[in-house]
C-alpha cells in the first residue's frame, strides 16, 4: 500500500515518538497536525505533552529545542516555512550549530529542525524559497533534504537519532508523492548519497524535488541516445563527494540542478568541489541548473519563467554532452 | 477620495457610506473565496470576512497620504483605505493589470499613491516597516501617520515587543491596531498566550491603548478618531485592540475541524454588518435602502471580477523586473543573466 | 559542594561564607582585568565588578543540578555556582585546561558536571536555552530548575518577550535574573526604553517577578530564596530584577566618557561588598576577620591565575575537534578536510 | 595625512550626511560612536536626531530602516557584527530585498546596513563569522565588501547613494589600517572589481581583509618568479565577472581566497562560474582558500589553525602553477 510523503514523514515521527521517550515534537500548530497536515493525529496518540502547539516565536521556539536539547530531550522542532527560519537563525547559527564545538564537547544538541521549502502554485515571495545554501555554510550543522517518501521516511528517522542539530528540509510540491515502503528497508546513512538512476554520459546532481525532474530529463535524453546518471545527495552536509566522484570519474561530464537561485547556491559548492578536486577528470564546462536571480513572483505565468525544470536539466544535458 | 474625518459623529449619511464599506469588503472577500475555490487565486487566500468594522472603522480617519501597512488578512484594509477594487483582484488572480503586476499577489498588496505601502506574509514583519514610515514623517516633518494592523498571534513574536519599545522611544506617530479574533491558524488564544488581551502589553511601555468591540463599527470608529488624533498630534504611538472573530476559515479550504458548530454560530450571530444593519434600522433608515446599499456592493464586486479576469495575465517577459533598480544592477547580476 | 539552602536566615557562618564569595569574584575580575590588560585575555573581557551580590545571592540557592544559563558578563555567575575558578581562568586565557579547552572563552564559559550550562556573547540568546533546559526538566520529571542572567539591555530583544510568554504558557521552571545596571555597553537605560524597571515586563503575562537591590547582598539573597522557592514548587517562571551598577567599564579598556566623575563615585559609595563588611561588622564581626576573607580570596584568585597560567596552551591539533559528535561526520564534512 | 579605514569610513558617513538631509543613522550605541568609534562626533555634528542610538533590537531597526526607506529617508543601519544580522535577517532577506519586486516597482528600499565581520584576536564563535555569501544568495540585496581604507570610502559613499539595499561589510581587522585618500578621486563604481595588482601567471580572486593577504602572497611568490595578479572583487553582488574573465583569460589559473570557511562560501560561486563560463580558458585546477570547516575558536593558537592567511595563499598559488 503506498503511502504519501507526508503519511511516512508522520510515521517516522510516529515510531520515533514510540521508540524515544526524549523525543518532543514542539512548533506552531503541530497538535492540530502543522499547516500540512504532517504531524496529525500525534498529539491525539503521544500526548499534548509531546507534541506541542507554541506561539509564533520561531527564535523562542529554536532557543527552546537547543536547550531542551543541552538536557536530554531530542526535540523535532517545525518551522513552517524555510522563509521563516531567517527568525530562528541566530539560534541555529550561533547557538545550535556551535554548542558541541564552543563547550570543548561538554554538551551535544541533538535536535532535528523540520521545515518545508520550495515554488509551488503562487505561494510567491515569502513562502517559497529554497534557503538551504546559508546552512551548508555553517559548520556543526547537519542538512537533510529528502527526495521521496521512502527517502523523508528513513532520513528522517536517522536525523532524529543522530545527535548533531539536523536541518530537515521538505519540499511542498513533494508532500502528495506516493511510494510503497519495502518492508525491512535499512534505513539510510546520513551523508551518504545515492544513484537514483544509472547512466554513462554524463552525471545530474541534484536533491530534493529537482530528483523527479532530472529523472524525468533522463528519460527524455535517453530517448535521445544519451544516458544520464542522476545522483541523490539527499544530505547536503556532510556532502557524499566519494559517490559524486565515482559517477564523473565514469561520466566526465556533470550538471547540477536544485530549485534554489544558482547564484550562492549548493550548486556552487558542488561545482567548485568539482572544479578543484576532479579538474582533469572533466570533459566539459559544468552546467548549473537553478531559479532564475529574482524573487520568486506571484503569478503562474512569472513564477513559471523564475522556476527551473525538467526542461532546463534537458537542456543542460544536451549542452554539457555537445 | 474622501477627507479626513476627525472630529465628533460624522452624521447619518457617512454612517450609510461606511455600511456600504462594509458590504464592499464583505462582497470582495466573497469573491475572492469564490475564485480561490475555482483555483483561481493562485498560493494562500485569508479573508477577513466577519472583521470588516475594523478595517472600515479604522481607515475612515485616514488619508492617503498616510502610510498602512497590513498583513496576510489585509484585502479588506487595502479596500477600506480607498484602492481599486478592480486593480486588486487582477493582483490577487495574478494579472498583469494588478496592482503589483502579478508580482505580489495576496499577501503582498502594494498600492503606492494611496498610501498604502504593504501587506506581509511574515507575521508581524509589518510592524517595524510601520514604524519606520513613522519615522520617516517624523524625520521630514510630514503630518502623516502610520497604520499597522495585525493579528493576535504576531504578539507573540518578539519583534511586536521590539517594535512598541522603539516607537514609545522615539515617540513615533504610528497606530498599531490588533485585530483579536482569538486564533493563529488552527490554534486558539488561550493555547497561544495566558496574556488574553492584548492591550496590556501597551501598559510597560505606558503606551497610550484602548480595546474596542471590534465587531461594533460605531465603537471601533469612535475610537479609532480618538487614536488617530492622538497619534496626529504628536502625542506618540497608540495600540488600538479590537476583539473581533473570524467568519471563515483561516484560508479558504480551511475546514475549521478546530471549531465547534455552537462556536461558528455565535461567531455569526455578532456579524458586524449585521449589527450595523440594526443599528441604522434603529436610526430610521429604511430597511431597503440598505438592502440596496448592500446589493450595490454585490454588484460592484462582481463587475470588478469581470474586469480583473479581462487583464491580460501577468507578463513573463517581466519576471526578472523590477529586482533592483540602480541602472547598473538591472542586468540582473546573479547567475549571469 | 554545598547544600542548597531554601529557607530563612543561614546563620553568620553562611553569611561570612557568602561575603567570602563576594571577594572572590571581586579577586577574580581584578585578576581578568590585569590579564587583560597585559594582553594575556584574548578577545572581550566584560567585568562583573560592582554586580556581584547578585551572582551569590541568587546561586546560594542553586545545587549542581541546577541549570545555570549566563551572558557575556557571566564570570561571577559561573564562580558562585561552584565552578573551578582555575579551569575558569585557564579557559578565559586560552589554555588546553581551560574548562571548554579553550574553544570557548570568556564569553562562553561551559561547565556542564556544574549545570553551567552556557555564556553566551548574543545578548539576549540564553533567555530560550534556559526555557529549554526547564522544560527539558518539566518533561522529564526532574526537580532541577533553570536560571538564567541577563542585562537590562536584553529586554530590548524580541526574544526576551517570546520566551516569558512561552515560560508562563508552559508554565516552566526558570527564574530569569535581570542585573540591571542601567546601561547597555555606552548607552544609558533612559536611551534604550521609557520602561525604567524590567520588572514591569513581567505584568501583562502575570509572572511572578520582584525588583531588589542587587546591591544589598541579604536582600538578593532573601528574594532569590522565595523565587527559587516558587519556581522549584512547580508555580511557573519568575522575573528576579536586580538594581546594581557596573563598578567598571562595559569591557576592560573602555574609558567611560559617557560617565561622568560623580557617577561613578556614587557607583563606587554603593560597592557591595563594602555594604556587606558594614552589615557584618554590625553583627559583631571583627573587622580583622573579615580583612582576612577578603585577604583569602585575592590569594586564591593570584594562584588561580599562577595555576592556569601554568596549563599548556590550546592545542591546535584540537581546532577541528568537536564540530560534530556522530562518528560518521567527525571527519569533518566541509570542504574536504 | 593618511587616515584609517575607520577614519575614512567616518568621513564618507560626514560627507553623505551633510549632502543629503535623508541620510540619517541608527544603531546600537552609535551616537556615542559605534562599539569601534566608526561614527564618533556624528551625533555632535548632525544632530541626535540624524544619529541615532538604539536599543539592542537588530531585527526592529533593520524594519524600521526598511519603512523609513520606503518613505523617503536613506538610513544607513549600523549592525555591531555580522554575527548578530542574523537577528534581522527575516527583514533584509524577506523584506527589504523583495519590497521593490513584491510591488512591482512601486517602492524601493535605498538603505545601507553596516556590518563588521572576521575574526581578530579572539572573539570567538560568535563575534567572528564571515557570512557574507548568505548575502549574496538573495535576489535583491547589493553586497559590498571593501579592502582598504580609500576603498571603504568611495564604496560607502556609492552605497548609500544607490537606491538598493545594501549589505556593507566592513573587517575588524582592516580598520586600524591607514592610507592616504588621493584629490579628485573618482568614486568606484558599484559592481566593478579592481586590480589590486597585475600578474601573468595565476589571478587571485579575493576580497575585505584578504586581499591584502593576497598582496602579500603575490611578493612572496615573485620571489620565487610567479606573477601572480590579484582581483579585489569590491562588490560580491553584483560579481564583475568581465574583470575575472579578463584576468583569467591572461593567466588561465585561478586561486580563490576568502576568511569564510569554503563550504558554501562566495568563492565556490566564483569557482562555479569559472567552471561553466570558462572552462576551457582554465589549465588548472581551482584552488579554494577559505577558513577550516568549525566555528571560530576562541584561543589564538586554534584561531590561527583554522583561520586562512597569507602562507595558505602562496601553497596555493604554487600548486596551481605547479
Ligand atoms: C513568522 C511567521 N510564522 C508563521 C507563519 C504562518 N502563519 C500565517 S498566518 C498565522 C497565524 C497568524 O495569526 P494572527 O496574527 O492572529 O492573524 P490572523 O490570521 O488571526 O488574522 C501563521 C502562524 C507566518 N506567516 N509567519
Ligand atoms: C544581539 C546582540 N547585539 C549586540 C551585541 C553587542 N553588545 C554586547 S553587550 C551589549 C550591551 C548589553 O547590555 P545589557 O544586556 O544591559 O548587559 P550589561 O552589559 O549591562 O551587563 C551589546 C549591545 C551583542 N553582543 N548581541
Ligand atoms: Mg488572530
Ligand atoms: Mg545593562
Amino acid at each position: 500500500m503506498s503511502q504519501t510523503y507526508i503519511e511516512l514523514l508522520r510515521r517516522a515521527l510516529d515510531e520515533e515518538l514510540s521508540l524515544d521517550p526524549a523525543v518532543h515534537l514542539l512548533g506552531e500548530d503541530v497538535a492540530a497536525g502543522g499547516a500540512f497536515g504532517v504531524t496529525k493525529g500525534l498529539a491525539q496518540k503521544h500526548g499534548a505533552r509531546r507534541v506541542r502547539n507554541t506561539p509564533i516565536s520561531e527564535a523562542a521556539i529554536a532557543g527552546l529545542a537547543t536547550g531542551a536539547a543541552l538536557c536530554g530531550l531530542r526535540p523535532v522542532l517545525e518551522i513552517m516555512f524555510i522563509d521563516f527560519a531567517t527568525l530562528a537563525l541566530d539560534c541555529l547559527v550561533n547557538q545550535s550549530a556551535k554548542y558541541r564545538y564552543m563547550s570543548g564537547g561538554q554538551l551535544a544538541v541533538p535536535m532535528v529542525v523540520r521545515t518545508q521549502a520550495g515554488a509551488a502554485g503562487g505561494a510567491a515571495a515569502q513562502h517559497s524559497q529554497s534557503l538551504e545554501s546559508w546552512f551548508i555554510h555553517v559548520p556543526g550543522l547537519v542538512v537533510v533534504a529528502p527526495s521521496s517518501p521512502v527517502e523523508a521516511y528513513g532520513l528522517l528517522k536517522r536525523s532524529i537519532r543522530l545527535g548533531d542539530p539536523v536541518l530537515f528540509i521538505e519540499h511542498k510540491r513533494l508532500y502528495a508523492l506516493r511510494e510503497e515502503l519495502p518492508a525491512n528497508l535499512p534505513l539510510p546513512d546520513i551523508g551518504r548519497a545515492r544513484v537514483a538512476r544509472a547512466g554513462c554520459d554524463v552525471t545530474v546532481i541534484t536533491y530534493s524535488a529537482m530528483v523527479g525532474s532530472a529523472l524525468e530529463a533522463a528519460d527524455i535524453v535517453a530517448g535521445q541516445g544519451l544516458s544520464a546518471e542522476v545522483i541523490d545527495l539527499r544530505t547536503l552536509t556532510p556532502l557524499d563527494m566519494q559517490t559524486v566522484a565515482a559517477s564523473v570519474m565514469k561520466t566526465h561530464r556533470v550538471v547540477i540542478a536544485h530549485e534554489a537561485v544558482r547564484n550562492g547556491g549548493v550548486g556552487a559548492e558542488i561545482a567548485a568541489r568539482l572544479a578543484g578536486e576532479l579538474f582533469d577528470e572533466l570533459d566539459a564546462p559544468i552546467t548549473r541548473v537553478g531559479c532564475r536571480f529574482a524573487p520568486i513572483p506571484f503569478a503562474p505565468e512569472l513564477e513559471r519563467a523564475v522556476l527551473p525544470g525538467t526542461a532546463d536539466i534537458v537542456r543542460a544535458v544536451q549542452a554539457a554532452c555537445a | 477620495m474622501r477627507a479626513v474625518i476627525d472630529t465628533g459623529d460624522p452624521g447619518l449619511e457617512e454612517w450609510k457610506r461606511l455600511f456600504g464599506q462594509l458590504w464592499r469588503i464583505r462582497a470582495f472577500e466573497g469573491q475572492v473565496q469564490t475564485l480561490a475555490a475555482a483555483g483561481e487565486v493562485p498560493g494562500f487566500a485569508h479573508l477577513s470576512t466577519g472583521q470588516e468594522a475594523v478595517a472600515v472603522g479604522v481607515c475612515a480617519h485616514l488619508g492617503r497620504e498616510d502610510a498602512l501597512f497590513t498583513s496576510h488578512r489585509g484585502h479588506g484594509h487595502v479596500l477600506a483605505k480607498g484602492s481599486d477594487a478592480r486593480a486588486m483582484l487582477a493582483e490577487i488572480i495574478g494579472r498583469s493589470t494588478g496592482l503589483c503586476q502579478g508580482h505580489g499577489g495576496s499577501m503582498h498588496l502594494v498600492d503606492a499613491p494611496n498610501g498604502v505601502l504593504g501587506a506581509t506574509g511574515v507575521v508581524g514583519g509589518n510592524l517595524p516597516l510601520a514604524a519606520g514610515a513613522a519615522w520617516a514623517a517624523q524625520a521630514r516633518g510630514k503630518a502623516a501617520i502610520s497604520v499597522v494592523f495585525f493579528g493576535d498571534g504576531a504578539t507573540g513574536a518578539g519583534i511586536f515587543h521590539e517594535t512598541v519599545n522603539l516607537s514609545v522611544l522615539w515617540q513615533l506617530p504610528v497606530l498599531f491596531v490588533c485585530e483579536n479574533n482569538g486564533y493563529a491558524e488552527f490554534t486558539s488564544r488561550e493555547e497561544h498566550s495566558t496574556v488574553g488581551s492584548v492591550r496590556a502589553f501597551a501598559d510597560p511601555y505606558g503606551m497610550a491603548a484602548a480595546t474596542v468591540d471590534g465587531n461594533d463599527l460605531p465603537a471601533v470608529f469612535e475610537a479609532a478618531r480618538e487614536a488617530t488624533a492622538r497619534v496626529r498630534s504628536g502625542a506618540g504611538p497608540y495600540l488600538l485592540e479590537c476583539m473581533t472573530h473570524r467568519m471563515a476559515g483561516h484560508y479558504v479550504g480551511d475546514a475549521q475541524h478546530y471549531r465547534s458548530r455552537e462556536e461558528l454560530a455565535a461567531v455569526t450571530a455578532k456579524c458586524p454588518i449585521e449589527r450595523m444593519k440594526r443599528r441604522l434600522l434603529g436610526l430610521a433608515v429604511a430597511r431597503e435602502e440598505l438592502d440596496a446599499i448592500g446589493e450595490a456592493a454585490i454588484r460592484e464586486m462582481a463587475q470588478a471580477v469581470a474586469d480583473a479576469r479581462a487583464g491580460a495575465p501577468a507578463d513573463p517577459r517581466m519576471a526578472l523586473c523590477h529586482v533592483y533598480g540602480a541602472p547598473a544592477l538591472q542586468a540582473n547580476p546573479g547567475a549571469g543573466e
